[in-house]
C-alpha cells in the first residue's frame, strides 16, 4: 500500500506495540496530541497511557526515565520534538544511555530507541531544523541509523525496537509527507545496518541519507541527461557504517561524493570519506568530496535554501569530481 | 522584604481586580495608580491583543512561518513589563510579545525572527531585552548569570526571567533557581501558568502549584491572577524591588491560561475542551479592566474608540512593514558567527559567493523564486511545530 | 501514608537514638527491634567501617587507584540499607558502600571498580542494586524510570535513589523528583547530606535545608538524623512503604558527616576546620549504637570483642581477595558494548589481536609489565580526583 | 623559567584575571581547594570569592551563567572538573553559547572560555579519561583549543580569554606534571589557532594534539634509530584547523598519520584525513592513516594502556603508511 512516511512510522511504531507489551512510548506530546507530526497518532487511544507516555517538558527525564525502564526490562521509544532539544538528554544519551551495557558487563541491556525528527527546509524557527547526527555516530555504544523512504521508515523502526542495543534514529522531518510503497507482508527487505544501492551506477557514487536521499536521485537524474550515470547509496546505517557496499561501489566508480543537511567539519562525510579513502586508495580518481551544511549555525529560514545541499551544489561538486 | 516563610496553605492568587472588575484590596500588594496609568495600561493591552491578531492574520496569509500567540496572556505580560525598569534585564522565551513591547521592541522587530528574516532582529542592550529563546528553560540560567553580573558591579537593575509552567520541568530552570538562591542574584522568575505546554496539561509538570517550588529553594514564591493586570504590576513591582535590594531571587506564578492554540501550527482541539476554554474567556483580561475603567468611569466613549482606531493603525503599519521586511543576503549565513577571522568561514563565504556568480550576476537572484513562495511551498502534512 | 502538608517551621531531624546513646521516642517513627536486631545492626556498622578502613589501606599500597571512604556515614547506610526489602532496587552513586553490603554485594566486588578491573563488577539483578554511578545525579532518574516500570508491572517493591548534597544542584535531580512526582512513581530519594561535595560546604548548593525541595514538588520530605542508625532505619522504612503503596516518593535527608577526605586523591585540610570534624566525631554513629547497647545490656563485652575480631577476619580476606583480582584480558575492551554483532567492534577486535600477536604468542603478555606498576607509576602531582 | 603545564595554566589565568577585571573564573571547587588539579590554586585567595567563584554542583548552571555573565560585559573562564562531566553542560554549549552571537546578530559577544581537563592514562575510574573534543569541534560557532606543553598552556589560555568568542581549551590531563620552559617576558610565539611543526621531518607527517604530541616524538625519535625522519605537528587548534600547516607539510612527506585518543570513528583524524585528502590529493602516496583510541567506552584503568595510542601502536601504523 502506499503511505507516507509519516503513516509508515506510525505503522510501524503500531506493529512494534502489538508485538511486545514491553514497547512503551514516551516523550511530549506523544499522547492525545500524537506528535507534533502526528507519528504516534491514534496510539494513545488504542493502547492506552501506560504504553504511550506523556512526559513532562524535559528531555533529560525522557531518556533517563527510559533507562530506568529499560533496568526494568522495558523496551523504551523515546521521540525528541525537534532535533535542536535533544542536547538537554545529551548526557543521559552518551554518558548512561550509550555506556550501561558495558559499564554493567552485559548484564543490563538497553534497547532504547530515541526517534530524533532532524534537518531542515519546512521554514521554522531557530533550533527546528539541526542535523545532529554526528554527536551520536562519534559515541561507541550507540547505534545510529536514518531512514529515506516510506519503506525503510515502516521496516527500520521496528528492527530499532526490536535491537538489543540503544539506537538513535533519525527520521527526516522534510520527508514526512512523501509517499511511497509499504508491503507490511513482506518481511524488512534489508537488516537494519546495510547501505542500500537505490539506483546503480558507473560514473561516481553519491551517498545520502534521510532528506539528502532524494537530492542524490535528483542528481542522479539530471546527471544523466548529461550522459553521466551516477550511483547513489542510501546510506541507512550512519553507525555502525555498512563499508562493504560504499567500497564495493567506490572501486567500481572510483569516485566520491558525500552529501548531508550537518555541518561539513567532522560531519557523516568527513568519516565516510576517511574510511573509503583507506580502503580504496588505489581506485579512487578523485578525492572523497563532500557537499554539506555550512559551518555556521542553521541559518534564519528565509537562508535556508542557500545552506542545504539541493541539486545545483551537489551538480558543481560532480563536476569538481569528474574533472580530476 | 518580601516573606520566605512556609505558607500553612495555599493562599489565594494575588487579586486587585475581580473577575467582574472590581478594585479589590489585597494585604501586601497595594497599588495606587493615577487615572492616566489606568489608562496607559488599557492602552497597551489592546494594543498588543491587536498586534497578536494581526501577526496570527500575517502566518495565515503565508507571510510568516510561525506565530505563538499571547492571546489570553495579555494582563499577565503588560503588567510584568510596566514594573520593569530602564535599568532592568529581560530573558524570555518565544512568546513574550507584551513584555517585548513594554521594552520598547518595535513589532515589526518581532516578526523577523517568525518570518525567517532574523533569529533575533532587535538589540538587546538597547531594548534591556535578549532575543526570544526557543529552547524550553535555556535562558534561565543566563538572567541567573546577567544578575550576578549586576551584583558584581554594584549596579542596580533587576532581572526578569520570563517562561512558562511545561517550562518548570526542565533541569535548567532547577539550576536557575539554585545558582540565584546561593549567589543572591537579583533575578525574579516569572512563570506564565497558562496551563497547557502545547498538549499538555499542567498536571503533568507538577503535583502542586508552581509557586511552591520556591519554598525548596529558600526564596519567596507568590501567586497572582494573571488574567489581573493590576495585581501582576503590584505583584512584579515588589517582586523586582525585593531582587534590587540585594535580598535574592523570588519566584511569581502567574495563572492565565493560553486561549489560542500553542503556535498557528497547532490543533488545540485535538486536546482540550471548548468548555475549558469558554470558562477561561469569561475571565478575559482586557474586559476585566474595562469593566472597572467604565465603573470606575476612569475612561468615556471617546477614549475606548481612540484606542481601539490606534491599534487598527498600528495593525496597518504593521502588516506595511512585514511585507517588506527584506531577505538577508545569502552570504549572511556567515556575518557573526564568529566575531574574529575564521579560516573556514572565509573559505565556505568564498566558496558561496563563486557558486552564486555561477548563476547570474546578483548573487540573490538565484533564490528569489524560491524565496517568494517560501510559505506556500511548505511540505503538506498536519502538525503543531513548535 | 506520609505528610505531604507545609511544615509551620522546620523540625527537628528524626532521633530515635541521643548523641550520647539514650533511646528517645518520636511522634511519627516508632521502632520495636529485637536485641538480635539491634546487634545485628552494630556488627553492620563495624563491619562494613572495618572494610572501608581496608579499602583506604590498599589505596594507599597501590592496590586501588582510588577509594571514596564512607567513614561517618556509616548509619546512614546502614540504616536505609537495611529497611530495604528483596523486592526494592538501589540507585547509587560511588561511596554507598554500607547500602550495597546490605544487599549482599561481597565486598571485593566493590574494590574491582576502585582498582580499575571492571566499572561494574556485580550482578544488578542479583543484587538489586545498580552498579555505582560515577555522575553526580546521572542515575536519580534511572531510578525514577525503574520505579514507573514496577508500577506499570503492578509489582511491590520501591526505589531507593541515594545521593549526596552536592547533587541536588543538578539538573537531572530535579527532573527526577518531576517524573516521580508526576508519575507517582514508588521512589525514596534518599540524601546523604554529609556536609561537603569535595571542597564545597552546604552553602554552596543550598540556602535551606535540603528536605524542603520535597514540599515545592508536592511529596514528602523528611529530615533524619543520619548518625543514628535506629532513626535512619525507621524512617526509610515508613517512606519505603509509603512508596510500595502507591502514594508516589519521598525525600529524606539524612543529616551526617563526611569525616574523611573526599576520596583517596583529596586534601581535604586545605578547606574545612579540624574543629568541624572534631565537633562531628563527638557524634561517631558507631559510638553512640554501642553506647545504648551497653546501658541497655543488649550486649555484652563478649559480643563487642566478638564483632571485632569477625571484622578483622573480614579485612585480612578482602586485602587477600583484592591483590588476586585478574586483570581483564586485552580484548575485554570489545566485549560488552554492544549485545548484536559490529562491524567495527568486530575489525578493531581483530585488529588488537593480530598487533598483539607481534609480540608474544600470549597476547597478554605485553602490558604485563605496565599493569604491575599500574599505580606506583602514576603521575606525580598533587590533587583531588574524585 | 622551568614550570609544569598545570603550573603553566595557573600563570596564565592569573596574568589575565590581572589584565582585565572583567575575567572571572567559575567551577566546582575552583576556590579554596584551587581546584581538583591544582590549576586555579591560590586565585581564590589574592582575587577573591567575587572573581574566582566556587559554583553550585551544576555544570549546566555553570555555563549558563557564564553565558548571562557575558551578557552583563564578563569574560568568564569555566572549569568543568573532567570530561566525562561536561555533557550536562552540552546544550548550553551547543545551542546557546555557540549560537548567542549569531542569533543577535553579533550584538551579543560570548568572549567565554570552557577548560576541560581530558584524555586518560591517570588510572582513574569511569567519566574520568574521555577524549570529547571532537563533539565540540563539530559545532559551528565555537573555537576548540587543545595545549600540549607548559609554554602553550601558558599563551593559549590567556590567548583563549583575550578571545571575543567562546572558546574550549582542552588541558592533557595527564601532561599536568610535565616541565618545560616558559617565558613571559617574550609574548605569545604563535596565533591561537596556528598549529606547530615541532619536529621537522621529510618521510611522513605526524599530527597529535595534547597528550599525543608527546606520543608523536617518541615514535619520530624511535623512527630515526632506523633512518626515518618523521615530521610532528602539534596541531593547537582543533577548531578551526590550520590547514595550510598540515597540508604543507603533507605536501613534502606524502604521508599522514593523525593520532589522538579519542575514538577513531568521527574522531578529529577523520576531518583531517578528508580535509588533507582534498588538497593533496596528488601528494600523498598512501591513504591517511590514524592511531586513536579505540571505538568502545573508555575502559577501566587497568585496560588503558591497551585503549590509549602509545608508541608502538603508532610506529605500526607508521610502517603501514610507509610500505604504500
Ligand atoms: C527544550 C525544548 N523541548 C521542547 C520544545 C518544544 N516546545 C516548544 S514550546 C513547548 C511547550 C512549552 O510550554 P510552556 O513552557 O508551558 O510555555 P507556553 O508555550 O505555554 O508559553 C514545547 C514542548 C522546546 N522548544 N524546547
Ligand atoms: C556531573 C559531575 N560533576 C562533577 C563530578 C566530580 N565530583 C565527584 S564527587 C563530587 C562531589 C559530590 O558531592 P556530593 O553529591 O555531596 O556527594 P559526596 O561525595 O559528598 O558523597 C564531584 C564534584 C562528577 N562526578 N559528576
Ligand atoms: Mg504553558
Ligand atoms: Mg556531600
Amino acid at each position: 500500500m502506499e503511505l507516507t512516511l509519516a503513516k509508515a512510522l506510525n505503522s510501524g511504531l503500531r506493529k512494534a506495540l502489538e508485538s511486545d507489551r514491553k514497547v512503551v512510548l514516551l516523550g511530549e506530546d506523544v499522547g492525545r496530541l500524537g506528535g507534533v507530526f502526528r507519528i504516534t497518532d491514534g496510539l494513545h487511544k488504542d493502547f492506552g497511557g501506560d504504553r504511550v507516555i506523556d512526559t513532562p517538558l524535559a528531555e533529560s527525564g525522557i531518556v533517563g526515565t527510559a533507562i530506568g525502564l529499560a533496568f526494568r526490562g522495558y523496551r523504551p521509544v523515546c521521540e525528541i520534538q525537534f532535533d535542536g532539544f535533544v542536547y538537554p538528554a545529551y548526557d543521559q544519551i552518551v554518558a548512561q544511555l550509550a555506556k550501561i551495557r558495558a559499564r554493567t558487563a552485559g548484564r543490563v541491556a538497553m534497547p532504547v530507541v530515541v526517534r530524533i525528527p532532524f534537518g531542515g527546509g519546512i521554514g521554522a524557527v531557530e533550533h527546528h531544523s539541526e542535523s545532529p547526527e554526528a554527536y551520536f555516530a562519534h559515541t561507541a555504544g550507540l547505534r545510529v541509523v536514518c531512514c529515506a523512504r516510506p519503506s525503510d521508515a515502516y521496516w527500520m523502526i521496528q528492527q530499532a525496537v526490536a535491537c538489543d542495543d540503544p539506537v538513535i534514529f533519525f527520521e527526516p522531518k522534510r520527508r514526512y509527507w512523501d509517499k511511497g510503497e509499504v508491503d507490511p507482508g513482506a518481511g524488512a527487505p534489508l537488516p537494519l545496518h546495510a547501505a542500500e544501492v537505490v539506483r546503480p551506477g558507473t560514473d561516481l557514487t553519491l551517498v545520502g541519507y534521510g532528506p539528502t536521499v532524494r537530492v542524490c536521485l535528483d542528481a542522479a537524474d539530471a546527471a544523466a541527461e548529461e550522459g553521466r550515470r551516477l550511483e547513489v547509496i542510501d546510506l541507512r546505517s550512519l553507525s555502525p557504517l555498512d563499508t562493504a557496499t560504499v567500497r564495493d561501489s567506490v572501486a567500481r566508480t572510483g569516485r566520491l561524493i558525500t552529501v548531508h543537511e550537518a555541518p561539513g567539519y567532522l560531519g557523516m562525510a568527513a568519516e565516510i570519506g576517511s574510511r573509503i579513502t583507506e580502503e580504496c586508495f588505489y581506485s579512487l580518481q578523485a578525492p572523497a568530496l563532500r557537499v554539506t551544511g555550512y559551518d555556521t549555525p542553521y541559518p534564519p529560514s528565509r537562508l535556508e535554501d542557500v545552506y542545504l545541499p539541493d541539486l545545483e551544489r551537489v551538480m558543481d561538486c560532480v563536476e569538481q569530481s569528474l574533472s580530476y | 522584604m518580601l516573606t520566605t516563610h512556609f505558607p500553612t496553605r495555599d493562599p489565594d492568587p494575588v487579586q486587585l481586580l475581580d473577575p467582574s472588575g472590581h478594585r479589590v484590596t489585597h494585604p501586601d500588594y497595594a497599588l495606587d495608580l493615577s487615572p492616566e496609568e489606568y489608562r496607559a495600561l488599557y492602552r497597551d493591552l489592546v494594543r498588543i491583543r491587536r498586534v497578536d491578531a494581526e501577526a496570527t492574520t500575517l502566518q495565515r496569509q503565508g507571510e510568516l512561518g510561525l506565530w505563538a500567540s499571547l492571546l489570553g496572556q495579555e494582563a499577565a505580560q503588560i503588567g510584568a513589563g510596566r514594573a520593569l525598569r530602564p535599568q532592568d534585564f529581560v530573558f524570555s522565551s518565544y512568546r513574550e510579545h507584551g513584555i517585548a513591547w513594554c521594552r520598547g521592541v518595535p513589532p515589526i522587530d518581532l516578526l523577523g525572527f517568525w518570518r525567517g528574516t532574523a533569529h533575533g532582529s532587535w538589540d538587546p542592550y538597547r531594548a534591556g531585552m535578549a532575543n526570544y529563546q526557543v529552547v524550553v528553560g535555556g535562558h534561565a540560567l543566563h538572567g541567573v548569570g546577567y544578575g550576578m553580573g549586576l551584583r558584581l558591579d554594584g549596579a542596580d537593575g533587576a532581572v526578569l526571567v520570563c517562561f512558562g509552567d511545561g517550562a518548570t520541568s526542565q533541569g535548567d530552570v532547577h539550576e536557575a533557581f539554585t545558582y540565584a538562591a546561593v549567589f543572591d542574584a537579583p533575578v525574579v522568575f516569572y512563570c506564565q501558568n497558562n496551563h497547557w505546554a502545547i498538549s499538555e496539561p499542567l498536571t503533568r509538570q507538577t503535583r502542586v502549584p508552581l509557586y511552591r517550588r520556591a519554598f525548596g529553594y529558600g526564596f519567596p514564591g507568590i501567586r497572582v491572577d494573571g488574567n489581573d493586570v493590576l495585581a501582576t504590576l503590584a505583584v512584579t513591582d515588589a517582586a523586582l524591588e525585593h531582587a534590587r535590594s540585594g535580598s535574592g531571587p523570588v519566584l511569581i506564578e502567574a495563572v492565565t491560561y493560553r486561549m489560542a492554540p500553542h503556535t498557528t501550527s497547532d490543533d488545540a482541539t485535538r486536546y482540550r475542551s471548548p468548555d475549558e476554554v469558554a470558562e477561561w474567556a469569561a475571565r478575559d483580561p482586557i474586559a476585566r479592566l474595562r469593566a472597572c475603567l467604565e465603573r470606575e468611569a476612569l475612561a468615556d466613549d471617546a477614549f475606548f474608540a481612540d484606542v481601539a482606531a490606534e491599534a487598527e493603525r498600528l495593525a496597518v503599519q504593521l502588516r506595511t512593514e512585514c511585507r517588506s521586511l527584506p531577505d538577508p543576503r545569502p552570504t549572511a549565513l556567515f556575518d557573526h558567527v564568529y566575531a574574529g577571522p575564521h579560516p573556514l568561514i572565509d573559505t565556505e563565504r568564498a566558496q558561496l559567493t563563486a557558486f552564486l556568480d555561477q548563476f547570474t550576476d546578483r548573487s540573490t537572484d538565484r533564490f528569489t523564486d524560491r524565496f517568494t513562495d517560501r510559505f506556500t511551498d511548505r511540505p503538506e502534512g498536519p502538525g503543531s511545530w513548535s
